[in-house]
């Protein structure tokens, strides 16, 4: 069945048992996005330690898809340095806008590659960089503070 | 004769074809936007291969023809809601939300001392069940010209609460905004005491007719409201075409909204005067081939018979109501019976997201839409951020409704399982 | 290849009918509307019957389709553009005359501080052979806001008099509103200097691109203006469909204009705010299939070459000049020879009505247009109240030029036995 | 030849030999018409004495029809009282809008009647119509001055 490559295990895995869920009470930047299209909503708490994301947070609602995007995101940027971060949030990026013809680097993303499935559905494709789109945002607005 | 679905489906060609590997295609999604009948894409593609050319304006045989089309068209739509003043109180807009944009820009442009002059002292009406599309319009007029911004909330059935008419509806009230039937809630809006109230403390009425137009036989005169507008491609006709209609004395004192080519009667480098309606409302070469389209698709419902497109929804609604209501988890957004409302029903399902439901669905070949529908803050209101709707139309039946529900139950084990 | 226009009128099916008992259609009326090809008619009904849905609205697999088309088509203008910020900078309009309306309305809309916000101490700059639909909007926006409006006139040769550019453009200038080709004239009005002095004092040049885009290649780059609009009808393309290009930086800064579904971040009952460039400016389902049949119609033309079209169309131009001065009490408005000027040609034959000149020519099957075609300042000015005006597309060949000739000739005849 | 059904002798003859035409220096009403689609321009003076149209003059400028149409219809209502008018112009406006279905009442509108063959031509009912209407334009606003 098609629709398995969009809803893998690990994907909902995430959604049921989501990570970093809950806001931190301190951050360095705080973002708040929405998806116009379907009312998802996330709220972004960033922290850096210099130029090292020591810790990423969040709350909000949305489909498996955009919550488990979220979840991996905040797993997978937590510890790195903002350049690298930069580097996965652009390979993520990419893989999303291949349509379902890239299968995605997992020295990059790890995990996050079972999105690849998801690129297959255009309606997706925002659910997934919701997240995404708000730690760019945050990561920027963190930065100029600091 | 009797209404078969099965046989009305037979005139949309899009039916013919399959979705997600070769499934039958079950289109549960008319509120957004319906199918077209081979006569409507005849009648827009006859038109350019046949007598395409400038309304109005050429000095030519094509010319002629070309307004003759558009002007049938106009002749059509009045006839279809029965405008007391005939074909010239029909405006052509490209959508419902031109139409509502026009009204709100022209009363914008209306100087002091015209009756649709606004200021600070003034009173906008609308309801929490709006479409953005006749929402944010007044919102942005109140902010330009001052007036003030008040609504009708909703009680726990999703019903209009008009409990305090009078005190939403004040004195100093000028525009009433209402929509006849909620595109989310199915909810149809009783008119009667609003256009009372309204006429009263001398407003004028606006309907948003485009879920009610498609699926009902309306009559303006019945309805009392002084302007009302919907969208063709909702009524089985092209996309890009719309409706505004109001009453004659009302469309000759409202200013006009677009400026150009058309709508003038004399030009100078610095000033100009307007053509009389509608001819002042239609700035610029028609969306002819698209009003043609529209004429056929009212034609084609007019053949069919509202009042039986209308039994036939209505019967639908009741068939697909009983089956939700008897699905575990869930809850309808909306009236749950099948009283005053039409063939527009939203809902959730335990905590699955809507985004997910709607996926599962189209995998199955079933189109519903998810999400805010254009209406977040009811939405919000409701405590329903994303609800996942099914909007039914002449060319569904029982069949249609089934596969819902299948899908549904196939949902919720496809997702349990985790 | 060479350009055969014999070839192509076969893709144009109207061409396959007579007029006026059973003589062949000489259409020279393109300046008004276009004919369409068959591939436009076909992508416009297959978006019908194959994938008609909501764009950006359904979870299914309809809607995203349609959403694939429709975005597929805005890439399709903006390579034909040659728009440098991409598919993002394409607004889908109803028609040039909405775009350059939408443009008004939003500076309108600009709050103080706003880039865009005019006030009485400024300067709107147009033109004396400006088409109604690129001076009554500014004229309003005038009014509206206090800002005068100023013009450069003409030369006795029908040119743009640019000699005193300094004084019409001033440093209080923020706004230059001029057509790329004259719809009465065929003047092509030469632009470097007008974006230079423009920039200089801060002010946007805006494009009424109507009778360039279908004509000849155009980059937006190499034009240096800010905003550029267009009609699809005259580019081969459906009615109802229109393009607005602008800058993203100034599309971000401009206000939006028609509110309501689709062009929204976050909706409560008394505010908004707006989504991302493109959808700011495109409320409501968009005119889908006629983007889409837009997007054929540019790719027929980029298929056939716009350059090659141009030579085509330039060469007839000559030929129809050459022709028509050797008729004797003919005049053409607008420039005699064939330099900077496209394939539009007005004139008015000794003291013949256009209306009686141009019903003869129908009745010889030539559709031309008379009257003031939307310009009526500049035809005062010109002291020619009505003109006929023979417009040539890439279908016209020299029969067709023959034909128009031969007809007035035989007006002469007929009008002169009285 | 269809055309000739259009351009009958009798039109053609006012065209060159417009009746009534130059302003006449005082007048109970002027009013000034246009035809906005092709720039046709109209002014007409109207002197009624009692209920009687005394005189009707008219300058402006125009093709065959609308200026044709003027000269014979000023040369039809002078001398008439305004309900004689009003029938007149009744019976005009009906022949025009018939599509060239109606051949007209020569008892009612005499030579006016050629406009038959104008009705045909959707294009030019307006140019028959323009001097009419402000025929009826003046009236009025005589009527409501006297
Ligand atoms: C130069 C020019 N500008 C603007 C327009 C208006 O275009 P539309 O009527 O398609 O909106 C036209 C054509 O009518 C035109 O020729
Ligand atoms: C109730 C209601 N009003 C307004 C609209 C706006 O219509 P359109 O998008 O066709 O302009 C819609 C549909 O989207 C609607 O359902």
């Amino acid at each position: 069945m098609e629709l398995d490559s969009l809803y893998q295990e690990v994907i909902l895995d995430h959604y049921k048992h989501p990570q970093h869920k809950g806001l931190s009470p301190s951050y360095s930047a705080q973002v708040s996005h929405v998806n116009t299209s379907c009312g998802d909503e996330i709220t972004l708490n960033i922290n850096l330690e210099g130029d090292l994301i020591s810790e990423l947070t969040w709350d909000g609602q949305g489909c498996s898809i955009s919550q488990a995007s979220v979840s991996m995101m905040t797993d997978l940027l937590t510890g790195k340095s903002l350049e690298q971060a930069a580097v996965i949030v652009k390979s993520f990026s990419e893989l999303m806008a291949s349509k379902g013809t890239s299968v995605g680097d997992p020295l990059v993303l790890e995990d996050a590659v079972v999105f690849a499935g998801v690129s297959k559905f255009p309606g997706r494709v925002k659910c997934s960089l919701l997240g995404w789109m708000a730690f760019k945002d945050a990561a920027i607005q963190a930065q100029a503070k600091g | 004769m009797s209404f078969s679905a099965a046989q009305i489906r037979k005139d949309f060609p899009i039916f013919e074809r399959t979705v997600r590997e070769g499934k039958r295609l079950v289109y549960l999604d008319s509120g957004a936007t319906s199918q077209k009948p081979l006569a409507v894409i005849k009648a827009e593609s006859d038109f350019y291969r046949l007598h395409n050319a400038a309304a109005h304006r050429g000095a030519h045989q094509l010319a002629e023809e070309a307004t003759d089309a558009y002007e049938a068209a106009r002749e059509i739509v009045a006839t279809f809601l029965g405008a007391p003043g005939g074909a010239d109180e029909i405006i052509f807009t490209k959508s419902a939300t031109e139409s509502l944009n026009l009204l709100a820009y022209a009363i914008g442009n209306a100087p002091a001392g015209n009756r649709f002059a606004l200021d600070a002292g003034d009173r906008i009406v609308v309801t929490e069940m709006e479409h953005h599309a006749n929402l944010i319009p007044w919102q942005q007029l109140g902010a330009r010209t001052g007036a003030e911004l008040a609504w009708f909330s909703l009680t726990p059935d999703s019903r209009l609460d008009l409990s305090s008419i009078n005190d939403v509806i004040t004195s100093n009230t000028k525009i009433v905004s209402v929509t006849h039937q909620s595109n989310v809630l199915g909810t149809i809006n009783p008119l009667t005491g609003i256009v009372a109230r309204a006429h009263e403390v001398g407003a004028v009425v606006i309907l948003d007719a485009c879920q009610s137009v498609p699926h009902m036989a309306i009559d303006v005169k019945e309805l009392g409201v002084d302007f009302l507008a919907f969208s063709g491609h909702k009524a089985l006709g092209p996309t890009g075409i719309g409706v505004l209609w109001g009453h004659m004395d009302l469309l000759n004192e409202l200013p006009p909204f677009l400026f150009g080519g058309s709508m003038i009667d004399n030009v100078t480098m610095t000033t100009a005067t307007w053509a009389p309606v509608p001819a002042k409302f239609e700035a610029g070469v028609p969306n002819m081939a698209q009003a043609v389209g529209l004429g056929a698709a009212l034609n084609y419902l007019t053949d069919l018979g509202m009042d039986n497109v209308h039994a036939h929804e209505s019967a639908l609604t009741g068939y697909l109501l009983t089956k939700l209501n008897e699905i575990a988890d869930l809850r309808i957004v909306g009236p749950t019976t099948n009283v005053a409302r039409g063939a527009a029903l939203s809902f959730t399902v335990a905590d699955f997201h809507p985004h997910d439901l709607g996926q599962f669905l189209d995998s199955q070949g079933v189109a519903v839409r998810t999400g805010h529908h254009c209406a977040w803050p009811l939405a919000k209101s409701m405590g329903v951020p994303a609800s996942t709707r099914a909007s039914l139309y002449l060319y569904n039946d029982e069949n249609d409704c089934d596969a819902l529900v299948e899908g549904i139950l196939g949902a919720q084990k496809y997702f349990g399982r985790f």
